[in-house]
């Protein structure tokens, strides 16, 4: 159902009432998600520079106290309806599900959240300088993981429910009672210059494939990448004290820091930058794929645009994609 | 909602076991039991998170028998800051505890074969739960010859010196110790475990070796079996990493695509050639 | 403009050094980046050099990629880059004799829109004080000041800033004065590493660094450049620049002689604030 | 910084007195401390005293730290310019101090949350007067809400 971008804002100061209301504002310099009134969100099509991911994993996010001898889990998350989460976001969001949720153990932290949040997706009308969304096969336009898809025309949304719990939201306020649900699309096939590593070389293969202090001489190891990465998940426990009582909690780490697999003993898996950028680059594109069947990149470009010194990671891929098996 | 993974237990420290009697290497064994009474159901290479509050989180291999119930115990090496502030406990403070984590050995597959342990210095703490398992009475018949050959820096590092004799008492066992110089009153091996298992009456047509200790050892020692003829399918080892979350979410101990704390930490040196060396 | 003209003889004069050996490497710039951005490229090979590239969005200080290979070093040296490798030699971080310093006549850089960096409109140093080679640009007027700016030091300006911060530590990455081994945020006994990043973590990040390159700062602005949240924590250290400039009379990097402000004093140093003296010392 | 630490109850319950971290130079003013004490000169018991072996040991770091991690105040004091036991470390201790002073008021700081100065050993009043005017001056200013707040697991 193709909706006015007035009612869109109708429907979040709707959803305002009983939900947290996050969305993409412009602060001035930046553009980011964070708590928002309906009339500052923005809707139109420029992409914030970190992506939704903090309000599934958030950068510090409290799990437990500990205090006089006993522990004590952190409260369920009141849940926050989401706006303009994009098809690159979305897609990274799908990555995290299986990460966290998949195997013999769940997160619970991520589960809650991920079970109270309504997420509302917007699909991009024009790529954007350093996006690559078409070469990882994640369609600019559409996602079908979010409970509301709106497709942008410029004008105004075309609105689809993609869950019951979107279903729901929509029947509750008038205007966008009759909102049908979405289809689950296939993304445009691949372009010819897709990037994904084959699966014919060995990890260990790609160890060796190109000169890696080479091609990432010029990182400085600042870790922004994964900060501002939609499917950066690692993370680490850090301990906070005060008067007897502490807290854990489960911070953002990134595996280009130095200390991120530091043993006690001084013993380092991954001792150079290098090293540190391949298992970046690897774990996106062969890790991620071998254990979950998706790329962990979704092509949104903020690395791209956000490395303070242009490192390109579609350049990197590709020169290790040039190496025959 | 399912159980939370992260949540840690409250357990008890029962007692404490000074292992090591030299200055550069101080190594504990904390003797630990749940606070409500739970008991720890592990398998032989399975590791637990054991967390001080306001310190931290660290992974540590269950070093007892998984067949004693009652309790459980860690061995500890005085490292960081954490480890640290472990070794200043008393009997009965009070640590929190989750696990067990990771996969353990294959113990069905090897049962019938005779099994050699090469351990260097706290290597052997990993590799204890699983000696105590095959040398147990209920057990042992199903084994063949098991042989150890434990290696220590000097004399006073030989971690669970109390367990050696009576494991070397038990029918078709044997344990050899070394140490890496000659010192007074000495009555062992004396060298590296790589040059002395040349010298072991092993039967290699139907043997498992596993192996644990530093890099360095593993590395001399896998290069020795397999020129006498072991092939790396036969050859185990158990690996450390930064394993954060002990669950396979936190992404700091993967070596390619498997998780130590998940896939591993017992590898069979077959599975570990294929993987990339970043461990 | 003629930055094609000075790119020229960049490329020339890098090509000579590389292929008489004069230099191993030359920290330059190629072009390929998103939104027109020029990448910092180590050049090797004579052939190599026709990437080079001199542009108005050679943003990055390239003092970080100085160090580690062998032979010596040639630098494609913005007057802030310039002065960078200065204001490392004064530290003894590098000598001057393994690097060349190719200068170039600067009229400031500038964003993805095209509007001129703030760092570089406040610059007031646009030909680089010390060079091997200087590459001039007649149509470069010589600068004798930069844009004055007022700073609002209220605490609400501090702590908006600081909220907007990730604790990423790119501005740390991208400084060239912030080149210890080990960064005190990086410590983790005594613990100064954040626990939990908060305003707190923060508040010790930024006032440390800025202690840290108390009358070090080059004013290049990489620090604010690389910065992706859009922080504004650079005020803090112009304040702190231009107060030592005052005090003590020293800019970094200006003079391979000078001694640094933090690492020298005088009998006489000002006292201002201290407890029972607010001027001349004892 | 923690929920606890945002949360912590109102310092006004009790009656409060500020919370000052001085830091000492070993051979002048820790001993000008000593003396204040053996020649009973009164001062507010509002002092934590850290003994460092000179005020140019004193990274500025530890008194960012010691300002976030709730000091209420902050005082360093150490040999008079010229008497330094390790003959210059004062005179730099003195520039650092110049411009950290600079620096916090630059971010917003008041000016009298942190005081430095010089006593020497034989000034047991003067230390006791030092710490009078430090307290007076951090007392009025009330306790320290520096960096609370903001923290990042809000949502």
């Amino acid at each position: 159902m193709a909706i006015s971008k007035d009612v869109m804002r109708g429907f979040l100061a709707h959803l305002s009432a009983g939900r947290t209301l996050i969305g993409p504002v412009d602060t001035g310099k930046v553009i980011e998600y964070r708590k928002a009134s309906p009339n500052e969100i923005l809707m139109d099509d420029r992409v914030s520079y970190k992506s939704i991911k903090e309000f599934y994993f958030p950068q510090v996010e409290r799990m437990f106290t500990f205090s006089e001898g006993e522990v004590q889990d952190h409260d369920n998350p009141a849940g926050c309806a989401i706006f303009g989460g994009k098809p690159c976001d979305l897609e990274a969001l799908r990555v995290m599900k299986a990460v966290f949720t998949t195997g013999k153990f769940a997160d619970p932290f991520f589960e809650r959240r991920f079970d109270a949040n309504l997420l509302i997706g917007v699909g991009c009308i024009a790529k954007k300088p350093g996006c690559f969304c078409d070469q990882v096969e994640v369609d600019m336009a559409f996602s079908d993981f979010c409970d509301i898809m709106l497709e942008d025309s410029g004008e105004g949304y075309n609105v689809e429910y993609l869950s019951e719990k979107g279903r729901q939201a929509l029947n509750e306020y008038p205007p966008t009672k009759d909102v049908a649900c979405g289809n689950t699309r296939k993304a445009d096939p691949p372009q010819a210059d897709a990037l994904a590593l084959s699966p014919a070389i060995t990890e260990a293969g790609f160890f060796e494939a190109i000169d890696w202090a080479k091609s990432t001489e010029t990182c400085q190891g600042c870790g922004l990448c994964s900060f501002i990465c939609p499917t950066c998940h690692c993370f680490d426990f850090r301990d906070s004290s005060e008067n007897g009582t502490v807290h854990r909690y489960k911070c953002w780490d990134s595996c280009i820091y130095p200390k991120f697999t530091l043993h006690a003993s001084g013993h380092n898996p991954r001792e150079s930058r290098a090293a540190r950028y391949r298992q970046r680059l690897l774990h996106k594109y062969r890790y991620v794929p071998d254990n979950f069947g998706l790329t962990a990149c979704t092509g949104c470009g903020r690395c791209v645009r956000g490395c303070p010194v242009g490192m390109d990671i579609r350049q990197v891929v590709k020169q290790v994609m040039e190496v025959q098996p | 909602m399912s159980t939370n993974p992260y949540l840690p237990k409250k357990a008890r420290i029962e007692k404490i076991i000074q292992e090591t009697f030299s200055p550069d290497l101080d190594v504990k064994t904390f003797r630990l039991k749940f606070e409500d009474g739970q008991l720890m159901d592990f398998l032989p290479g399975q590791f637990v998170e054991f967390s001080l509050p306001g310190v931290g989180e660290c992974p540590f291999g269950f070093a007892s028998s998984p067949l004693q119930k009652d309790y459980f115990e860690i061995t500890i090496k005085r490292t960081g800051k954490v480890t640290e502030r472990i070794h200043t406990l008393d009997e009965g403070a009070s640590v929190w505890i989750r696990g067990p984590f990771g996969n353990t050995f294959p113990l069905e597959k090897m049962e019938g074969a005779n099994l050699l342990f090469i351990a260097g210095g706290l290597g052997l703490a990993p590799l204890r739960p699983f000696i105590q398992y095959v040398l147990d009475d209920s057990n042992r018949t199903k084994y063949g010859n098991v042989d150890m050959l434990l290696a220590a820096r000097t004399s006073g590092d030989h971690c669970f010196a109390y367990d050696l004799p009576v494991w070397n008492e038990i029918d078709r066992t044997s344990v050899r110790q070394t140490i890496d110089r000659d010192e007074p009153g000495w009555k062992g091996l004396l060298g590296f475990p790589h040059n002395l298992v040349r010298d072991m009456p092993l039967d290699f047509s139907n043997l498992y070796a596993v192996l644990c200790g530093p890099p360095i050892m593993i590395k001399a020692v896998q290069a020795a079996l397999m020129e006498m003829g072991l092939p790396l399918n036969r050859l185990y080892t158990t690996l450390e990493m930064r394993m954060t979350c002990g669950v396979g979410k936190c992404g700091k101990c993967n070596i390619g695509h498997q998780y130590v704390c998940v896939d591993g930490p017992v590898f069979c040196m077959e599975e570990l050639a294929q993987m990339p060396g970043e461990y | 403009m003629s930055f094609e003209k000075q790119r020229d003889e960049v490329a020339a004069l890098c090509k000579k050094l590389l292929a008489d050996g004069a230099v191993s490497r030359v920290v330059g710039f190629r072009e390929g980046g998103v939104e027109g951005m020029s990448l910092p490229y180590i050049f090797t090979d004579p052939a190599g050099v026709d990437m080079l590239t001199w542009n108005s969005r050679c943003l990055p200080n390239l003092n970080g990629y100085l160090t580690g290979g062998e032979g010596n070093t040639a630098i494609v040296a913005k007057p802030c880059d310039a002065r960078a490798v200065v204001a490392l030699i004064s530290e003894k971080q590098l000598r001057r004799e393994d690097i060349h310093i190719i200068g170039l006549v600067c009229d400031g850089m500038v964003d993805a829109n095209g509007d001129p960096l703030p760092a570089c409109v406040e610059c007031s140093v646009n030909c680089p004080p010390v060079y091997d080679d200087l590459i001039d640009d007649p149509d470069v007027a010589e600068k004798t000041g930069g844009e004055q700016v007022s700073n609002d030091t209220s605490l609400e300006r501090f702590e908006a800033e600081i909220d907007k911060c990730i604790l990423c530590f790119s501005c740390r990455q991208a400084c060239y004065g912030c080149y210890c081994q080990t960064c005190f945020m990086d410590r983790g006994s005594p613990g100064w590493q954040p626990t939990v990043p908060g305003r707190g973590d923060k508040m010790l990040y930024h006032a440390g660094r800025t202690m840290h390159l108390a009358g070090r700062c080059v004013e290049c602005g990489a620090c604010e450049n690389a910065c992706a949240s859009g922080v504004d924590i650079r005020y803090l250290i112009r304040e702190v620049t231009n107060f030592v400039g005052e005090l003590y009379d020293y800019r970094a990097g200006m003079d391979l002689d000078a001694r640094p402000a933090m690492l020298s004093y005088a009998a006489g140093d000002r006292e201002v604030g201290f407890l029972g003296g607010d001027g001349d010392g004892h | 910084m923690s929920q606890a630490k945002a949360q912590d109850p109102a310092p006004h319950t009790r009656e409060w007195t500020p919370r000052i971290v001085a830091f000492l130079c070993n051979w002048c003013s820790y001993a000008g401390a000593d003396l204040a004490g053996t020649g009973r000169n009164q001062y507010p018991p509002s002092v934590r005293v850290i003994r460092v072996p000179c005020s140019g040991r004193i990274n500025p770091i530890y008194i960012i730290k010691a300002l976030v991690d709730g000091a209420d105040g902050v005082m360093v004091s150490g040999c008079h310019p010229g008497d330094c036991h390790y003959l210059a470390g004062n005179f730099y201790a003195r520039r650092r101090f110049t411009v950290l002073k600079r620096l916090l008021t630059t971010m917003g700081l008041s000016p009298d949350r942190v005081h430095f100065t010089w006593v020497s050993a034989s000034e047991g009043a003067r230390f006791a007067g030092v710490v009078r005017e430090v307290t007076e001056k951090v007392a009025a200013l009330g306790p320290s809400r520096i960096m609370k707040g903001g923290d990042m697991d809000e949502l």
